[in-house]
């Protein structure tokens, strides 16, 4: 029912995961510090969170249909597996990109955002192809809060921020107005 | 906390451009809204004095609280408390209530500003975030639109100004919608005179463009303006409208249209130019500008609210540290810069 | 590394490390069976009589409901529709005759996904009644297609043909208009739209006025019957 | 002795150590849920039945469970507690439970849970485990609804759904979005900041004066 540019611009820009679904917090305070670290941790999540997209569609359809229940113990287990087992593929097949990505992977297994993203898409009822683009919008839509949100504690922390502001407080309040700015997305592409 | 900081011009942006941060610039940018503000006394009459009074007067409340003791004051002299009272009063509606437009003064400062170090290091313009969290905060007041020239001439207020602090608005008789949001949700076209001459419901320094325009050549005539964010701006924004139009004229708002109408020159003359949140290389200025057209149009076209200006140029602030960043080719960014 | 020593001086043997893994698993498992069984008649009671409340809500008069589903070219009545599968409620009144659907239908909202339900009357091709099932839309505005009386009522007694649209406030003139809502017109018009929606999407499936599948005699799938 | 000993490992958590307040764990069921105060209180003690529960078990079978597989036995155990909460609030409160939505299995995911198993219930012995984990939830709770309800009474002019300001109060709608949550949040840490601050100065003062005084 839902059509998929409204899906991907939905999780990408109005309902952003970060600013508007408070998932995967602690990246996005913690890692946030540099630019080029919050690039490639929201690179490797957007794409943990593809695979994960494809692996909460097969066990939807073939194994909790049968079993509700262990949704949640599937959705970490399989998360958990799927993230040790692509963090051992990248190592055997490129040791560049295991190096540029590799230290991030374990970190994504507590990112709530990736199971949140499984959660969301099962019960939204999405199929194969729009839980493809949900994840693209998601990942790309936590990489942009990254990035934005990087950019502009490295610019303030060139200026004499008071002592008392430094740190969690003043990043949640920049989280704070970007949230706010990105509510002027709202109702964006949702009447076409 | 305690020390002064002399040394804030030692390592910020701003130093690039010489003159911006002082008092005189300050000085200059009031001076060029003077002729918009005097058309907003003279279309909504008192009440515009009391809502940009009281929006100014929160501003200046702010700067002075949490001012330190050695500095206090000191903003007071440079005049930018008062100046972003002024430009976020210019953005509110006529009828909103007093109480409102002092916290929406309070909050720009407080959180737009203040926390971050003061003068030359916010993040985001302390008007526009004054602005989105009024809008965020109180939506129905912030879009109730009232007629222009209230019945009872230049003496009357509209019953909404005088709610009193922390009670709701009361609403009055006649409102009016904006042109965007006459053409957003009932397609209906407004006169391009009565938008550039300001016979149309709005907030109280977008009615009238041709003002805010002078307003605007009189900074760059004085050299306080990077003009190419505001011709960038525009730019974008009558080049996409044009292209628009060739696919369907009817529904989608003509160049002209889009320039005058809303708060789009306010906002690309007055607020996107605020030199400490806008990028500091020619090159990124131009890339800030494209962006917040290519935003502004987007929103109004496809969103869900009729205008987007503050919103497209508060996107732009918080992406204006990574223009910074790609866009000094020696330190950063090989390759990348090619993209814009 | 110092832990990999620690490990390696314990080290137990793999089949403990399974073990332990099973036991857990398998007393996690029980324990999640045991909540499961335990809580899904409950569950499922309230789901239906949820589901009771808001087809009864929208289709005035109707004292029974059963769960109906288009399969191999006609809407036949089923006790538990599969997941996945578009299903629509038939009302019937106290003798068990027909009176109308109730039709679930979700789209894009301002902020987020809006599901609702409407009552739909065949005969006189009128919606007569609507409530809103899920949405986030924003409190004080959006919020308003649900919270605003006068926006709800405004659904008692619709035509769906031509299609329903949302005009300005006070201007509704025709059978098929509906005053949107000040302020927050996106979302008066996303629910506008979810219906005309709805209603294309079953119009072709819907059977003839008076060839409703009959009451099945037994209450639909609202679980008490389990 | 060990009176004080249970009595310091609860307390530690509410305040000195209050997870979310100083450790800043478990962000975001913390900012998703708190629009009301209800809410707040409602994750609070499914967080609380989580995390005792979990580190009561964890604490019990801490020399059987192998070091190799314990963050998967601790995920074991946290997720089945979770779903137990899941499906007793979906059947007991189900307006609740709409309310929290998705959030409640994400409890699963929240650090903090997670943290106190590795850092406190797997060495020590089960009494205070216990009493670590109901201060740590309380703490956590403490956050929640300090957070749940300032935001309900700007946002709606309420506290736990009684109006208090009478029917013309104009509500601060922003309080009750997402960025209200951000703000809030990062206002009350300011307020923390500045309490510590103030103490530290005082403190500094107090030591100042007997130096001078002895």
């Amino acid at each position: 029912m839902d059509n998929l540019p409204w899906i991907f611009v939905s999780a990408l820009l109005v309902n952003n995961f970060v600013l508007t679904y408070f998932l995967g917090l602690c990246p996005f305070l913690g890692v946030s510090n540099s630019l080029e670290t919050s690039a490639r941790l929201g690179l490797a999540t957007t794409f943990v969170m593809l695979v994960t997209a494809v692996c909460a569609w097969v066990l939807n359809t073939y194994v909790l249909i049968h079993a509700p229940y262990l949704r949640l113990i599937c959705f970490i287990v399989v998360i958990a597996s799927t993230v040790q087992f692509i963090e051992m593929l990248i190592k055997k097949l490129s040791p560049a990109l295991f190096r540029a990505m590799g230290i991030f992977l374990p970190l994504i297994t507590t990112n709530c955002a990736i199971l949140g993203l499984a959660i969301f898409a099962t019960n939204r009822g999405y199929g194969f192809v729009e839980g493809i683009v949900y994840a693209l919008g998601a990942g790309i839509g936590f990489t942009l809060a990254l990035v934005l949100l990087a950019g502009l504690r490295e610019e303030s922390e060139l200026s004499n921020i008071p002592k008392l502001i430094q740190g969690t407080a003043m990043n949640l309040i920049i989280a704070g107005v970007l949230s706010m700015a990105f509510m002027g997305f709202a109702g964006l592409f949702s009447s076409s | 906390m305690k020390q002064r900081d002399p040394d804030l011009l030692l390592f910020h942006a701003p130093l690039l451009r010489q003159g911006m941060t002082t008092p005189k610039a300050m000085r200059d940018v009031i001076i060029a809204l003077l002729p918009a503000t005097g058309a907003s006394l003279w279309f909504f009459g008192l009440a515009a004095a009391l809502v940009i009074g009281s929006s100014i007067a929160g501003a200046v409340l702010a700067e002075w609280l949490f001012a330190d003791r050695a500095s206090r004051g000191e903003s007071l002299r440079d005049a930018t408390g008062i100046l972003t009272g002024l430009l976020l009063g210019l953005t509110l509606p006529p009828g909103l209530p007093m109480w409102m437009a002092f916290l929406g003064g309070f909050v720009g400062i407080a959180l737009g500003k203040v926390i971050w170090g003061g003068l030359g290091h916010n993040l985001f313009n302390p008007a526009l975030l004054g602005r989105a969290f009024l809008l965020a905060t109180f939506p129905i007041a912030m879009t109730t639109w009232v007629s222009a020239h209230p019945e009872g001439g230049f003496f009357s207020v509209y019953a909404g100004n005088l709610a009193l602090p922390f009670m709701q608005a009361q609403v009055d008789g006649v409102t009016s919608a904006t042109p965007l949001g006459l053409l957003k949700f009932e397609q209906e076209v407004t006169p391009l005179t009565n938008l550039m001459f300001g016979k149309i419901g709005g907030s109280l320094g977008e009615t009238n463009g041709v003002l805010l325009l002078l307003g605007g050549i009189y900074l760059w005539l004085r050299r306080d303006l990077d003009w190419r964010i505001p011709v960038g701006i525009l730019g974008t924004v009558v080049i996409f409208s044009a292209f628009l139009g060739l696919f369907d004229a009817e529904r989608f708002p003509t160049p002209l249209f889009s320039v005058f109408s809303g708060g789009l020159l306010l906002g690309a003359i007055y607020m996107a130019t605020d030199p400490v949140t806008s990028p500091v290389t020619p090159r990124g200025a131009w890339i800030f500008a494209i962006g917040t057209g290519v935003l502004v149009m987007l929103i109004r076209v496809f969103g869900g609210l009729p205008e987007g200006v503050m919103y497209a140029i508060l996107l732009m602030n918080a992406a204006t540290p990574l223009i910074d960043r790609y866009t000094q080719p020696r330190v950063f960014g090989h390759g990348i810069e090619k993209e814009s | 590394m110092t832990a990999d020593a620690r490990k390696q001086a314990a080290a137990p043997s793999s089949l403990r490390l399974v073990m332990t893994l099973a036991i857990a698993g398998l007393v996690s498992g029980i324990a999640i069976i045991g909540i499961y069984e335990s809580t899904l008649p409950t569950i499922t009671a309230n789901k239906a009589r949820e589901l009771r409340e808001a087809v009864f809500k929208v289709l005035p008069g109707v004292s029974d409901m059963q769960a109906l589903v288009y399969r191999e070219g006609r809407i036949v009545a089923v006790p538990k529709p599969q997941k996945d599968e578009p299903v629509v409620y038939g009302g019937y009144d106290e003798r068990g005759d027909f009176v109308g659907y109730a039709m679930p239908g979700a789209g894009p909202g301002f902020q987020d996904t809006i599901a609702l339900l409407y009552g739909y009357l065949p005969s006189r091709q009128q919606v007569v009644g609507m409530e809103i099932l899920e949405s986030r839309e924003t409190p004080g505005l959006g919020d308003k297609i649900y919270k605003d009386a006068d926006f709800v009522a405004e659904f008692s007694a619709l035509s769906v043909e031509p299609e329903i649209v949302a005009v300005k406030k006070g201007t509704s003139t025709q059978p098929n208009h509906v005053d949107a809502i000040t302020g927050a017109t996106i979302s008066a018009k996303a629910v506008v739209r979810i219906i005309n929606e709805t209603h294309v999407a079953w119009a072709e499936q819907l059977p003839a006025p008076g060839t409703e599948p009959p009451f099945a005699g037994e209450p639909a799938d609202n679980g008490t019957g389990q | 002795m060990k009176k004080n000993e249970s009595y310091e490992e609860f307390v530690k958590g509410i305040w000195r150590d209050n997870p979310v307040f100083v450790q800043v764990l478990g962000m975001c069921p913390m900012l998703a849920v708190t629009n009301s105060a209800i809410n707040a209180i409602a994750m609070g003690m499914a967080s609380m039945f989580v995390l005792v529960g979990s580190s009561f078990l964890v604490s019990v079978f801490r020399h059987v469970i192998p070091k190799q597989v314990r963050i998967s036995c601790f995920i074991i155990i946290i997720a089945t507690f979770v779903t137990i909460a899941d499906y007793t609030l979906l059947a007991l409160v189900p307006k609740v439970h709409k309310e929290l939505g998705a959030f409640i299995p994400l409890i699963v995911a929240n650090c903090l849970i997670l943290g106190r198993q590795e850092a406190f219930a797997s060495r020590y012995p089960t009494r205070l485990a216990v009493m670590d984990a109901l201060g740590m939830a309380g703490g956590f709770m403490l956050a929640l609804f300090s957070l749940g309800a300032v935001r309900e009474i700007l946002g709606d002019g309420a506290l736990f759904g009684f109006r208090l300001f009478g029917e013309s109060f104009e509500p601060w709608i922003v309080m009750i979005l997402p960025p209200g949550g951000f703000l809030t949040l990062g206002v009350i840490l300011l307020f923390f900041n500045w309490f510590k601050y103030k103490k530290d100065e005082f403190l500094a003062d107090v030591a100042e004066a007997e130096r001078s005084g002895s």
